[in-house]
């Protein structure tokens, strides 16, 4: 579960974005879409803890996993500038995947960066001959990632951009609420927990009961020791914290409270 | 000829002296898929209450330079469940446990231990000072009276299994609550628990915790724990269970030659999950390296 | 618009809150070269006894994991020199200045405060928390009423002029102590000294430094000197100059919104000598960013 | 005197020994034989404090400083590992000079990397036109450094290596006393500390009285402030702690007290 994995793409895909590719092929055939890794992101002991990345999807021939990622602070800078050829410790592949029934009709809500465990997601939906509407927000048409992969993969495919840059212009939310939730046998979603909040309470007023949502939260050991990544879900007995790392990350919409 | 890693700690014999740290290796199993736990010297559990605790609202992480902070608040399902759903499946694993007792009373942290002696551990450690709850804990840490009632209570009701207090070293003079701890029945204690800490979000303005403060652990506090490893050593001279920042087998060494017993990892179990196994091996190689045959040569050698 | 730099620290009026930590600067006069002193806030002088002290045995510094040791030992050339060599060269340069004093009774604490005092400072902060010496330094801050007593020598000798005191956090609670300074008389507090640490050399087998124990300081101790000065802000109200582990404006800006009025570049000199200097500018450009035209608006913001 | 300098040239010389150009002229320009730098080895925080190097020659015209340097530890790991083109921190030039008479003749004695800011000195001392006998000691034939260098500058060389691969074997103290100390203005020396003192004695024993060591002891601000390099030396009024940064590196042989 932990190697050493030879970076084989690191291409910068959009201002502060990065699509990393390394060498790993035990976690390339293992791993389910909604999963994730944690990479080391330095040799020295600063910064310490690994950093949770999303498998964005995966090459079984090539043994390939793709990850992509936003330069949001000091672990993911130093991530970004490691070169071709360099080595990352990488462990996983750790966590819940998404449910994937074989077949019907699907929501995928996407918000900025959340788009990397819902492509692999989506190829894994597209692959099962399933129909599938893709709501995108981003900023603006340059965050807009994975385009060509996306067109490729042939979803139904609305984009939302805060200034309106291309697609509707506001919130994925709110492009949603606009256009109406098309009916679908399983909403799912990742993105800021802002927008995931407010797609909650859209989708609860809609009585869409059937959604997942992939969650973040600061992690330690990623394998559900430490309880370092608590997340508050109603249950039965009343709320309880469950653990990001491997009670999920991805979560029944319905079961999250939003705080 | 592979070195002696074999330990005695405070009567408990140890195949070697890689422990892990309370609450950071859960109740062992989650660890079980990467860790063979009948190789390590023991497992030392999460510290575990009568009654579930939910623990402390999220965010319950930070990271600092070289160190982390947490603020998880003793979150565990209570003694009940650990004792039948998880010391069965240590047992099968053949893992030597130490159970870590936390607990708002002087009777709680009795009780807790008794169960744990009735189903059968190999030591019980007796966290008191836990910097994240606001009853017990660090309160029973800081005070000598109390730290020596909590000890005597639970020696009373541990039978003749070891009994560890685990201290920290903020706000007491750690000689001091170690002397009234031994003088209380303790078999040895456990150095150091972290130390409290506060990390800012600059952007939002307030503290990045739920909780606000946490604990401080990671290489980040390693000197803290030395120090603290060598006074008690030298002043008071019971046993110690070492710990604070150890990421390698050249740390645990500097902890066993400033009087160390065994060493236990903590957050270097989050930066290599495999760490504890890859020390018994590495402790392995740095023995036969210098030509110390048995491990326990050098235990405290630093003093001499 | 440049966002207002200028604070009120206890009185003191200050160009902006970036001052230096007592040891890490030496007498300013070495940073001269490199750092303009009449552009910082104040510069925090060495920690002067009355009479020379030759130090501790070698080596005296040790790196840690984001931190280091020291083990200097209280160095210096006694206060008649520093007052007759160095003070008129920091007037010279339009430095303000913090003279830092310390001793092995009460009444050399005096003795020094009232020298610089008369010799012309324009304040005074009392170290009773130096981890390094035997006499003196920590065990006045170990105790309540000692650091009573020694505030309140200090705060007789000084005239109107602030008093700050220098509180560690290991051994004591830092707001009892932190409490009686205040009724004692103390202006301010400054927060934090280094913590006790210990590093080994395991190939040699003994501790690294040649004084066995020393200070810790860096950004190690970063989140436990927030934790300190979060708490004394909001349990004793005290004006705080905040210090451990600052290498940014963006580190300066965490204990600022703790509740530090003024904060210390310490260790940080160290690897960048310009940090200082450095670090003004960018609390501007943090302060401008971020749209806020006053740094003491954002003071203890954090605590909202 | 803080400079980020681009690495030129980042080149093993021998088993864990690497000489290391880098571009920073202004340091290039002011620098004398016996001073050093201090370089940041990380851009994280860990390793924490910069590490001293002796200034091992400079190019004026190129604007180069080059440095001689042994992998001991975390920060020269990290050191050898950054490759050209690469930018380094430096801080400098510190420290007290090698007084350089005008002329005169003169020893110098090296044991093993203690060679770096030897020759320098040593390069000044035959652009002037001195005689210089040279006293060399390594472990073994690969570790004496600079060979070419050397010969190229026509000292009198003599060598010893501790398993006798090439010349004397044997200390090189141990050369020097089986040669006998040659008449000079001015003994220099740099090395370990344990030859260091070995030699101090000798020279005392032979009643030579100008020498000059240069003394390394773990550093903190490098620049007289914080009195952490501290070594103990004579003085009339009885045993002082001097500072290894600015009132050394190089000290006179006679006061250092050898503990
Ligand atoms: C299950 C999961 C999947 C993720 N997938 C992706 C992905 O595919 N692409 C991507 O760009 N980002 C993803 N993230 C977020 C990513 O982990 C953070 O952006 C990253 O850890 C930031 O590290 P840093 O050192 O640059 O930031 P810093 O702010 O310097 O990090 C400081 C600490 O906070 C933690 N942290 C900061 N932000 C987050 C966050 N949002 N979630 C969890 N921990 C955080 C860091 O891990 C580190 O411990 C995911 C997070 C989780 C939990
Ligand atoms: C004035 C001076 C000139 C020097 N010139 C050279 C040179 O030209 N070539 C060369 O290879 N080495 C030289 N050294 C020694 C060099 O500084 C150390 O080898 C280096 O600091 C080791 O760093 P590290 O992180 O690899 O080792 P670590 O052992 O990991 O370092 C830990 C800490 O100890 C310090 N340290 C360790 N060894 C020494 C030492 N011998 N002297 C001072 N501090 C030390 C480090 O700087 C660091 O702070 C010189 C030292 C001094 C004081
Ligand atoms: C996430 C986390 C949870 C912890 N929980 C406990 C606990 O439940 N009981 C306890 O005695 N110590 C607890 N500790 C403290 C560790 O056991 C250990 O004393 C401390 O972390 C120092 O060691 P380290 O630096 O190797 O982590 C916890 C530490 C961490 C990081
Ligand atoms: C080398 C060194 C010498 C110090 N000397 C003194 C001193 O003389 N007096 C004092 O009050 N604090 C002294 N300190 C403590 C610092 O002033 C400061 O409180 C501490 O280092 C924490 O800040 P930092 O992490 O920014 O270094 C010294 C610290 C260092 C590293
Ligand atoms: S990160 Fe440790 S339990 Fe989830
Ligand atoms: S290194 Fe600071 S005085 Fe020499």
């Amino acid at each position: 579960m932990i190697y050493e994995a030879e970076i084989v793409t690191q291409r910068k895909v959009a201002t502060g974005c990065y699509r990393l590719e390394i060498y790993v092929p035990e976690i390339a055939r293992q791993a389910q879409p909604g999963q994730f890794v944690m990479i080391k992101t330095s040799v020295t002991l600063d910064p310490l803890l690994r950093r949770p990345f999303s498998i964005c999807t995966v090459d079984r021939e090539l043994g390939l996993v793709k990850i992509l990622y936003r330069v949001v602070g000091r672990g993911t800078t130093l991530m970004a500038g490691k070169k071709l050829g360099r080595r990352l410790n990488v462990f996983g592949p750790l966590g819940k995947a998404y449910t994937v029934p074989p077949n019907g009709r699907f929501t995928v809500v996407a918000g900025g960066i959340g788009i990397a465990p819902l492509y692999f997601l989506i190829q894994r939906l597209r692959a099962l001959g399933n129909e599938v509407n893709l709501f995108y927000g981003a900023q603006n048409r340059f965050d807009l990632l994975l385009a060509e992969e996306l067109t490729a993969l042939r979803t139904n495919l609305y984009t939302a951009t805060d200034n309106g840059s291309v697609g509707f212009k506001g919130t994925v939310v709110d492009l949603l609420k606009s256009k109406g939730i098309p009916p679908a046998d399983m909403v799912y979603a990742a993105g800021p927990p802002r927008m995931l909040a407010a797609l909650s309470s859209v989708l609860k007023e809609a009585g869409v009961t059937k959604a997942e949502f992939s969650l973040e939260q600061r992690m330690g050991c990623g394998i559900g020791a430490c309880r370092g990544c608590a997340v508050k879900v109603r249950t039965p007995d009343g709320p309880v914290y469950k653990r990001v790392c491997t009670d999920g990350p991805v979560f029944n919409a319905e079961e999250v409270i939003w705080e | 000829m592979r070195p002696i890693l074999e330990v005695n700690l405070a009567g408990l014999k140890l195949k070697n002296p890689v422990l892990t740290a309370s609450g950071t290796f859960g109740f062992g199993v989650e660890y079980a898929p990467l860790v063979d736990l009948g190789t390590i010297g023991a497992v030392v559990l999460k510290s575990v209450t009568l009654l579930p605790r939910q623990g402390n609202p999220p965010p319950r992480i930070a990271e600092t330079p070289a160190g982390m902070l947490n603020s998880i608040g003793l979150e565990n399902p209570g003694v009940e469940v650990v004792v039948r759903d998880i010391l069965p499946k240590l047992k099968e694993r053949r893992a030597r446990v130490i159970a870590s007792v936390a607990g708002e009373t002087v009777e709680e942290y009795g009780k807790v231990a008794e169960r744990f002696v009735a189903a059968g551990v190999d030591g019980i450690e007796v966290n008191i000072s836990c910097p994240n709850v606001r009853r017990g804990g660090l309160a029973f840490g800081c005070d000598t009276d109390t730290a020596a009632a909590v000890t005597a209570e639970v020696r009373r009701v541990a039978g003749n299994l070891p009994v560890f207090v685990k201290l920290g070293v903020l706000g007491v003079d750690v000689v001091t609550v170690a002397g009234a701890v031994a003088s209380a029945g303790a078999s040895g204690v456990s150095l150091i628990n972290t130390l409290p800490g506060l990390a800012v979000d600059i952007r939002q303005r307030r503290p990045v915790l739920g909780n606000i403060t946490g604990g401080l652990s990671g290489p980040a506090i390693k000197p803290v724990a030395l120090w603290a490893v060598w006074r008690i050593y030298k002043e008071v001279g019971l046993p110690v269970i070492g710990m604070g920042g150890i990421m390698s087998a050249n740390d645990a060494l500097e902890f066993i030659l400033c009087g160390a017993t065994a060493v236990a990892v903590g957050t270097g179990n989050f930066v290599n999950p495999r760490l504890t196994t890859e020390m018994i091996d590495g402790l392995s190689w740095a023995l036969a390296a210098e030509g110390i045959s048995d491990i326990k040569e050098i235990i405290g050698a630093a003093h001499k």
